[in-house]
C-alpha cells in the first residue's frame, strides 16, 4: 500500500503512456485526451507542498524566535497577501483598468526588479573570480581559456573592429568543436535520460519515494 | 618584501574594487556611447528572414518561457519579434511556460504598445472593438479602415493600429506547459478557454483562422531555461511545428546541435543576438531604431575586455609568484 | 565480455533489416491502392451545379454564369490516426477564371436540414486541390460516421457558386499501430533490450568491467590530506531536489567519502540546500558511520539544513569555509550560478576542490577553478562504480552499449560518405533514411 | 503617479541587492525574504485562475463534469505530506505525474535527442562549392564527435590507438565546447547587469534613452 501501490501507479501509466505513443487509435486517444485534462489539475495541487512547507518553516522560526526571525514575517505577509489582495480585494490603485492593483504592483515593482538584480550579481562575481580563481593550470584549461577569450571578444563589436577573423574563429569553434562536443553530450545525456525513464517506471530507482517514511 | 609576497597580495587584493572596477566599466559606456555596429549570423537571420515572409493570413507563437530573472536578455528578442509581427500584420498569441513569464508578457506587450516607445502600436483592447466584430468585421485591413472612418485617428508617434483578439491574444500560463503544448496541437481553445482578461477566445477572429497548432507558422520560444526544448519535444516532432531559439547567452551554445540538425528555423543567442534581430529590424526599415539590447552591446564590449584583463592579469600574477608549483593532487588535470 | 560485442552489430543488423521494411511500407502508404479510394456518389448533381447562392450578409448579384465550379472530390481515409481525419480532393474548375477561393462543405449522409452544412475549409483558388480535413477542432470528423462533401467555388464579388454533392463511401477508421513510426519503436525496443540484458546480467552476478575513473582516486587522496592536516571536508550535494539524477549520484558518493572519513576520523560538514536532500544525506552518512563500525564518533551536527534561498545557501557555505577552513571541498551534484561563486571562494581559500556535475553551463567554471572536475555522465559512472548496485552498473554498460551502436552508425556514415564522394554514388541518404523519423504525422 | 512610485520601489530594491557586494545587510534580508513570498503568492493566483478555476471547479459546479473529482481527490492527497502518519498517501500523486511524464517522454526523447541528432551527424564532407573551412569543420565535427563519445565510454579503458588517442582528442573537443560556453556565460551574466543598469540609469533617473 505505502510503496507497491505507487510503484505500480508508475509502472501502469508509464507503459501505458509508451504504448500509447504507437497507437493512433480513437480508444488511445480518449485516454490521452483524458490524462491531458487531469494532469495539470493534479499538478496544480503540488503547490501546497511549496505553500506548505514554507509557512512552516517561517511559522516555526516565528515561534522561536531564531535567528532573524523578523524577516520570516516578509515572506508570510506577501505570500498571503498576493492570493488576498489578487482575488479578494482586487482594486486599482491608479484608477481605472485592473492592471493595476496591489498584486500587480508587487509583481511589477518588487518582485521583477530583485530577481533581476539577484542574477546581475553574477557579473560582479564573475569579473572577481576571472582574476582570482580562473587558472590555466593545465594544457585543458588553457584551451578552455583560449577559447573562451576569443568567442568573448567575437561575440562583442569591438571584436569586429579588431579584426574579422575574430569573430569568424568565435563562430566557426562554436558551429564545428562546440557542435561536435554539445551533441555527444547530447546523445550521452538523451541515453541517461532514456535509462532513467526506464529505471523509474520499472522501479529500479525509487529515491524518489524517500522522505515520506517506509 | 619579497616579489612573491607582491603577487600574493595583488591576487588578495579586496574583491570589492574588483566589484566597483566591473560597475565603472559597465555604467561609463552608456554615458559617452560609441554606436559601434555589429555583424549578423546565419542564426538570427534564419528567424528574420522566416518571420518576414508572414504576413496578415499568418500566426506565430511568442512564448515568454523567462522568469524576471533573465528578462534582460529574452525580453529584447521577444520585443523584437513581436513588433516584425506587427509590422506585417502577423497574429501573435503569446503564452508562458513558467508562472512569472505571465506577467513579463504583460510587461512586454507593454512595452511595443506604451506611447513612450518609438515607433510604438496602438493598442484597442477587446471590447473596445466588440461593434466592428459583431458587424462581421474582422479582415485586418477592414477593421482598421472602418475603425479609422469612425474618427479614430492613430495618435502620433504610434506606426500602427493592434487589435487584442485579432492581431493578438496573450493566453497566459498554465502549469506542465509541455502537456499543454502536446494539447494545443489539436486544439488551443480546449487548453486556454479564456485569455488572461478571461475573454472567452473561441470568439475571437484570431482563434477562428488559426484553432491549433497545425494552423500557426512559426513559435518563438525566448526562455531562460531548458523550457524551450519542450517545444521541439512536444511541438516540433509532433506536428512539425516550425521553432525558433531566443536563449540566454549561459545556453545558447548547447543548442547549435538543434540548428544543424534543422530542428529549429535559428537562434538568438543572448544579447547579442537580440542586437542583432534589432539591426535586421533597422536595416529593412521596420523599426525607426535599434532598442535596449543594441544600446547595451557597447557596454558589453568594454566588459568582455575588462575580464579578459583580469583573466590575464590573474595568470601573470598566479605563475609569476610561483602558486601553480604548489602541486596538490597528483590524479588533477 | 566479448560476447557483448558481438551482440552489437548482430543488432546493428537487427535495426537495419525492419526499418528497410519499414521504409517500403512508408512508400507503399503514399500511392493510393484501389480499394482504399471510395466510390463516389453522385446526388441531383445537375440540379445544383447552376444554383448560386449568395453569401450571407452580400447583396443578391446577378449570379455569373461564366464561373466554374470544382468537379469529381474523392474521399479517402487518412491512415495513421484516430479516425478523425480524411483526405479529401477535388478536381478544380476546369475555367478557373474569376473564382477567388473553393469553400469545402461537409455534412454527415442522412442529414437534410439546410444548416447541417458545415464549412470545413476555405482553399485559395491557386493553391493545391487536396487537404486533411479534421484538423478544425470545431468541426470533427467522427470515426465510422459518413459524410457528404460539397465545394463552392466563390467570385471575387464573393458570391458562392456550388457543385454537386459528393457522397464518401467509407468512413474514417481509427489504426492500431502508426506505421510511419516503426523505426522509433525498434530504436526504443532496442534500447529497452540493451537495458534489460544488462540488468539481468548484472543480477545474475557477472562481474562487469568499468574503466577506472580517475576522480575515485583523487577523493581518496584529498581525504588523506585533510587527514594529516587536522582539518574538515567539507561535502556539498547541489541544490536540487532528490529527483534529480545529478544529486542521487552525489548522495551515493557522499556514502563512500562518508566512510572514508568514519575510518580516518576526520571530521564532515554537509550544509543542505534542500529539506528532503538533508533527510536523505543526513541518513546517508549515519549509515556510512555505521558501516565503518564508529556509529560512536557521528556527529549530529555535521548534516544540516541550511536554507532554500539559492544567494543566502551561498552565503553561508562562504562563511563556513572562510571560518572553518576545510582542507577539501567536494562540490558533487546539480549546480546553477551559484557554482562559480561557491568554487571562487573555496579555491581563495586554498583548499583542494573536488567538483561533478551534469550542469554543462556550469561545468567550464569547475575546471577552471578546481583541481578534479568529473564530467557530466562521468558522475553518473562514478556513483554506479562506487554504488556497488548491480542495476546501476548494467545501466551504464547498457548506455554504452547504444553509444557503440550510434558510434559504428557515425563511422559507417563517414565512409559511405566519402564512397559517395569518390565513386559517385548514393549510399549515405540510403543511410540516412534508415535512421530518419518522419516529423508530421 | 503610479509608474513613478513603482519605479521609485524598484530602483529601491535594486540598490537593496547591490548594497550586498559591500556587505551582507539587512535591507538586503528584507529583499531577499520578500521574493521569495511575492513569487509563491504570485504563482498560487496564477494557478487558482488558470487551473483550479477554469478546469476543475467551474466544470464541476456546472455539474455535469463529476468524472473531474478524480483527479482533484488525487492533487488533494499532496496535503497529507504535512501529516506524518499518512504521509506516504502523498506518493500517489506523485507517482500518477511521474509515471506518466516518464511514458510520454520516453518516445519523444529517443525521438529529439537520439535519432535526430544521429541523422544530423550523418553528413557529407564534402558538397560541390563548399569553402575550405566549412569541409574543415566538417571533418572537425564528425570526427569530434565521435572523439567526444568516446570519452564518455566506460565500458573500455582509455589505452590504445582507438580508446587511448580517441579519448584524448574528445576531451580537447569538449573543452574547446566548454571554452566557448564560458565565454557565452560571461556575456550573458554582463547582459543582465546591462538591463539593471538601464533601469537605474534610463527609467529611474533618465540619464540615457
Amino acid at each position: 500500500m505505502k510503496r507497491t501501490v505507487p510503484l505500480m501507479i508508475v509502472m501502469v501509466g508509464g507503459i501505458l503512456m509508451m504504448v500509447q505513443y504507437f497507437i493512433p487509435h480513437q480508444y488511445s486517444q480518449v485516454i490521452f485526451n483524458n490524462y491531458l485534462e487531469w494532469a495539470p489539475i493534479v499538478g496544480a495541487f503540488a503547490l501546497i507542498l511549496g505553500v506548505g512547507s514554507l509557512t512552516r518553516l517561517h511559522t516555526h522560526k516565528i515561534r522561536r524566535k531564531a535567528q532573524n526571525w523578523q524577516y520570516s514575517w516578509a515572506v508570510l505577509i506577501p505570500l498571503f497577501g498576493m492570493p488576498l489582495f489578487a482575488l479578494i480585494i482586487p482594486q486599482s490603485l491608479g484608477g481605472g483598468s485592473d492592471v493595476h492593483g496591489v498584486h500587480d504592483f508587487l509583481f511589477m515593482h518588487i518582485q521583477v526588479p530583485i530577481q533581476s538584480t539577484m542574477f546581475s550579481l553574477l557579473a560582479f562575481y564573475i569579473a572577481s573570480a576571472a582574476f582570482r580563481a580562473f587558472r590555466a593550470k593545465s594544457a585543458l584549461a588553457t584551451i578552455l581559456l583560449l577559447a573562451a577569450v576569443i568567442v568573448m571578444l567575437g561575440q562583442v563589436p569591438i571584436g569586429d573592429v579588431l579584426g574579422k577573423w575574430l569573430p569568424n574563429t568565435g563562430l566557426w569553434i562554436l558551429r564545428y568543436p562546440n557542435l561536435a562536443a554539445k551533441r555527444a553530450i547530447m546523445l550521452g545525456v538523451g541515453f541517461g535520460m532514456l535509462a532513467t525513464n526506464l529505471k523509474i517506471i520499472f522501479g529500479v530507482e525509487r529515491n524518489w519515494l524517500g522522505g515520506a517514511g517506509k | 618584501m619579497s616579489a612573491v609576497n607582491i603577487w600574493e597580495k595583488m591576487l588578495n587584493v579586496d574583491r570589492r574594487w574588483i566589484f566597483l572596477g566591473i560597475g565603472i566599466v559597465s555604467i561609463v559606456p552608456f554615458l559617452i556611447g560609441f554606436g559601434m555596429p555589429i555583424s549578423t549570423t546565419i542564426e538570427v537571420e534564419g528567424i528574420f528572414n522566416f518571420v518576414n515572409e508572414l504576413g496578415p493570413d499568418d500566426a506565430i507563437f511568442i512564448g515568454f518561457d523567462f522568469a524576471p530573472g533573465t528578462q534582460a536578455e529574452n525580453m529584447p528578442m521577444a520585443v523584437a519579434v513581436m513588433r516584425h509581427a506587427f509590422h506585417n500584420h502577423t497574429s501573435v498569441f503569446m503564452t508562458a511556460y513558467v508562472p512569472l513569464g505571465k506577467g513579463m508578457a504583460v510587461s512586454a506587450l507593454d512595452y511595443v504598445t506604451n506611447p513612450k516607445t518609438d515607433g510604438y502600436y496602438e493598442r484597442v483592447l477587446y471590447e473596445d472593438w466588440v461593434d466592428y466584430r459583431e458587424a462581421g468585421i474582422t479582415n485586418k485591413e477592414d477593421l482598421t479602415t472602418a475603425w479609422e472612418s469612425d474618427g479614430n485617428v492613430l495618435p502620433e508617434g504610434a506606426v500602427g493600429w493592434v487589435f487584442e483578439g485579432r492581431d493578438y491574444v496573450l493566453l497566459g500560463y498554465l502549469p506542465l506547459f509541455h502537456l499543454v503544448i502536446l494539447g494545443m496541437t489539436g486544439s488551443i481553445e480546449t487548453q486556454f478557454p479564456v485569455d488572461y482578461h478571461g475573454n472567452p477566445i473561441g470568439d475571437m477572429p484570431i482563434l477562428m483562422e488559426h484553432k491549433s497548432l497545425r494552423d500557426v507558422d512559426l513559435a518563438v520560444t525566448t526562455s531562460g531555461s531548458s523550457a524551450c526544448v519542450a517545444w521541439i519535444t512536444y511541438g516540433r516532432e509532433k506536428i512539425g511545428l516550425p521553432i525558433a531559439f531566443g536563449v540566454t547567452g549561459v545556453m545558447a551554445t548547447d543548442y547549435f546541435p538543434y540548428i544543424q540538425s534543422g530542428q529549429i528555423v535559428g537562434q538568438m543567442g543572448g544579447l547579442r543576438g537580440a542586437a542583432e534581430y534589432e539591426v535586421l529590424l533597422k536595416e529593412n526599415g521596420i523599426t525607426r531604431t535599434t532598442d535596449k539590447a543594441f544600446t547595451g552591446m557597447d557596454v558589453q564590449s568594454a566588459a568582455h575586455i575588462f575580464i579578459i584583463l583580469l583573466i590575464v592579469m590573474g595568470n601573470i600574477a598566479f605563475f609569476a609568484g610561483g602558486f601553480h608549483k604548489q602541486t596538490r593532487l597528483k590524479g588533477r588535470r | 565480455m566479448r560476447i557483448n560485442w558481438i551482440s552489437i552489430p548482430a543488432a546493428l543488423i537487427l535495426l537495419m533489416i525492419p526499418s528497410l521494411s519499414a521504409a517500403q511500407d512508408s512508400v507503399e502508404n503514399l500511392t493510393p491502392t484501389d480499394d482504399t479510394v471510395s466510390e463516389v456518389v453522385t446526388e441531383d448533381a445537375a440540379a445544383e451545379k447552376t444554383e448560386a447562392q449568395p453569401a450571407a450578409g452580400e447583396p443578391l448579384l446577378e449570379p455569373d454564369p461564366g464561373l466554374d465550379t470544382p468537379g469529381v472530390i474523392t474521399v479517402q481515409d487518412k491512415p495513421n490516426n484516430a479516425g478523425d481525419q480524411l483526405v479529401v480532393t477535388f478536381e478544380p474548375a476546369v475555367n478557373p477564371e474569376g473564382i477567388q477561393c473553393y469553400n469545402v462543405y461537409r455534412r454527415i449522409v442522412g442529414e437534410v436540414s439546410e444548416d447541417a452544412w458545415n464549412l470545413v475549409k476555405v482553399i485559395p483558388a491557386d493553391e493545391p486541390s487536396e487537404f486533411i480535413d479534421g484538423y478544425d477542432p470545431e468541426y470533427p470528423i467522427e470515426p465510422g460516421v459518413l459524410y457528404e462533401y460539397r465545394i463552392a467555388s466563390m467570385s471575387l464579388e464573393e458570391v458562392e457558386y456550388f457543385g454537386p454533392v459528393y457522397g464518401a463511401e467509407i468512413a474514417a477508421e481509427g489504426e492500431w499501430f502508426h506505421t510511419s513510426k516503426v523505426r522509433l519503436l525498434i530504436a526504443g525496443s532496442l534500447f529497452i533490450g540493451l537495458i534489460f540484458y544488462y540488468f539481468g546480467k548484472a543480477q545474475r552476478g557477472t562481474k562487469m568491467y568499468l574503466r577506472p575513473i580517475a576522480g575515485i582516486e583523487a577523493i581518496d587522496e584529498a581525504i588523506g590530506r585533510a587527514t594529516e592536516m587536522g582539518k574538515p571536508i567539507l561535502y556539498v550535494p547541489g541544490i536540487s531536489t532528490i529527483s534529480d539524477v545529478a544529486t542521487i549520484a552525489s548522495l551515493t558518493i557522499l556514502g563512500r567519502v562518508a566512510r572514508k572519513i568514519a575510518e580516518y576520523q576526520t571530521r564532515i560538514i554537509v550544509p543542505n540546500y534542500d529539506p528532503i536532500v538533508y533527510t536523505v544525506a543526513e541518513e546517508v552518512v549515519k549509515q556510512a558511520y555505521l558501516e565503518a563500525g564508529r556509529p560512536d564518533s557521528y556527529d549530529q551536527d555535521s548534516v544540516f539544513f541550511l536554507t532554500q534561498s539559492q544567494f543566502a545557501y551561498v552565503a553561508g557555505v562562504n562563511g563556513i569555509m572562510m571560518r572553518d577552513r576545510p582542507a577539501t571541498n567536494f562540490y558533487l551534484g546539480m549546480f546553477y550560478a551559484e557554482s562559480l561563486i561557491l568554487a571562487e571562494t573555496g579555491s581563495l581559500s586554498g583548499a583542494i576542490q573536488i567538483a561533478g556535475t551534469d550542469a554543462v553551463t556550469q561545468l567550464p567554471f569547475f575546471i577552471t577553478t578546481c583541481d578534479y572536475t568529473l564530467i557530466g555522465e562521468e558522475l553518473y559512472a562514478a556513483s554506479a562504480y562506487l554504488g556497488h548496485e548491480p542495476k546501476q552498473i548494467g545501466a551504464v554498460k547498457g548506455q554504452d552499449a547504444c553509444k557503440a551502436i550510434v558510434m559504428s552508425l557515425i563511422t559507417l556514415a563517414l565512409v559511405l560518405g566519402i564512397l559517395d564522394l569518390v565513386a559517385n554514388t548514393h549510399t549515405l541518404d540510403w543511410l540516412r533514411n534508415l535512421v530518419t523519423v518522419s516529423i508530421v504525422e | 503617479m503610479y509608474d513613478t512610485i513603482g519605479i521609485w520601489v524598484g530602483a529601491f530594491f535594486t540598490l537593496a541587492i547591490y548594497s550586498f557586494l559591500y556587505k551582507e545587510n539587512p535591507v538586503y534580508r528584507l529583499a531577499e525574504h520578500l521574493v521569495v513570498g511575492i513569487s509563491l503568492g504570485y504563482t498560487m493566483v496564477l494557478i487558482y485562475n488558470t487551473v483550479i478555476l477554469p478546469k476543475l471547479l467551474e466544470p464541476l459546479f456546472a455539474g455535469n463534469h463529476w468524472i473531474l473529482i478524480i483527479p482533484g481527490l488525487l492533487g488533494l492527497l499532496y496535503i497529507t505530506r504535512f501529516i506524518p502518519s499518512i504521509a506516504w498517501l502523498s506518493r500517489y500523486p506523485i507517482a500518477f505525474i511521474m509515471g506518466t511524464g516518464m511514458g510520454i517522454g520516453f518516445p519523444l526523447t529517443m525521438k529529439a535527442y537520439v535519432l535526430r541528432q544521429l541523422e544530423a551527424a550523418m553528413v557529407p564532407l564534402y558538397e560541390s562549392g563548399m569553402p575550405w573551412y566549412e569541409v574543415f569543420g566538417n571533418i572537425v565535427m564528425i570526427f569530434g564527435t565521435l572523439a567526444a563519445l568516446i570519452y564518455f565510454f566506460f565500458s573500455k579503458p582509455h589505452k590504445g590507438l582507438f580508446f587511448g588517442t580517441g579519448s584524448k582528442i574528445g576531451i580537447w573537443v569538449i573543452m574547446l565546447g566548454f571554452g566557448a560556453t564560458f565565454g557565452f556565460t560571461v556575456m550573458g551574466r554582463i547582459s543582465l547587469l546591462i538591463g539593471r543598469i538601464q533601469y537605474l540609469l534610463g527609467d529611474w533617473l533618465h540619464l540615457i534613452e
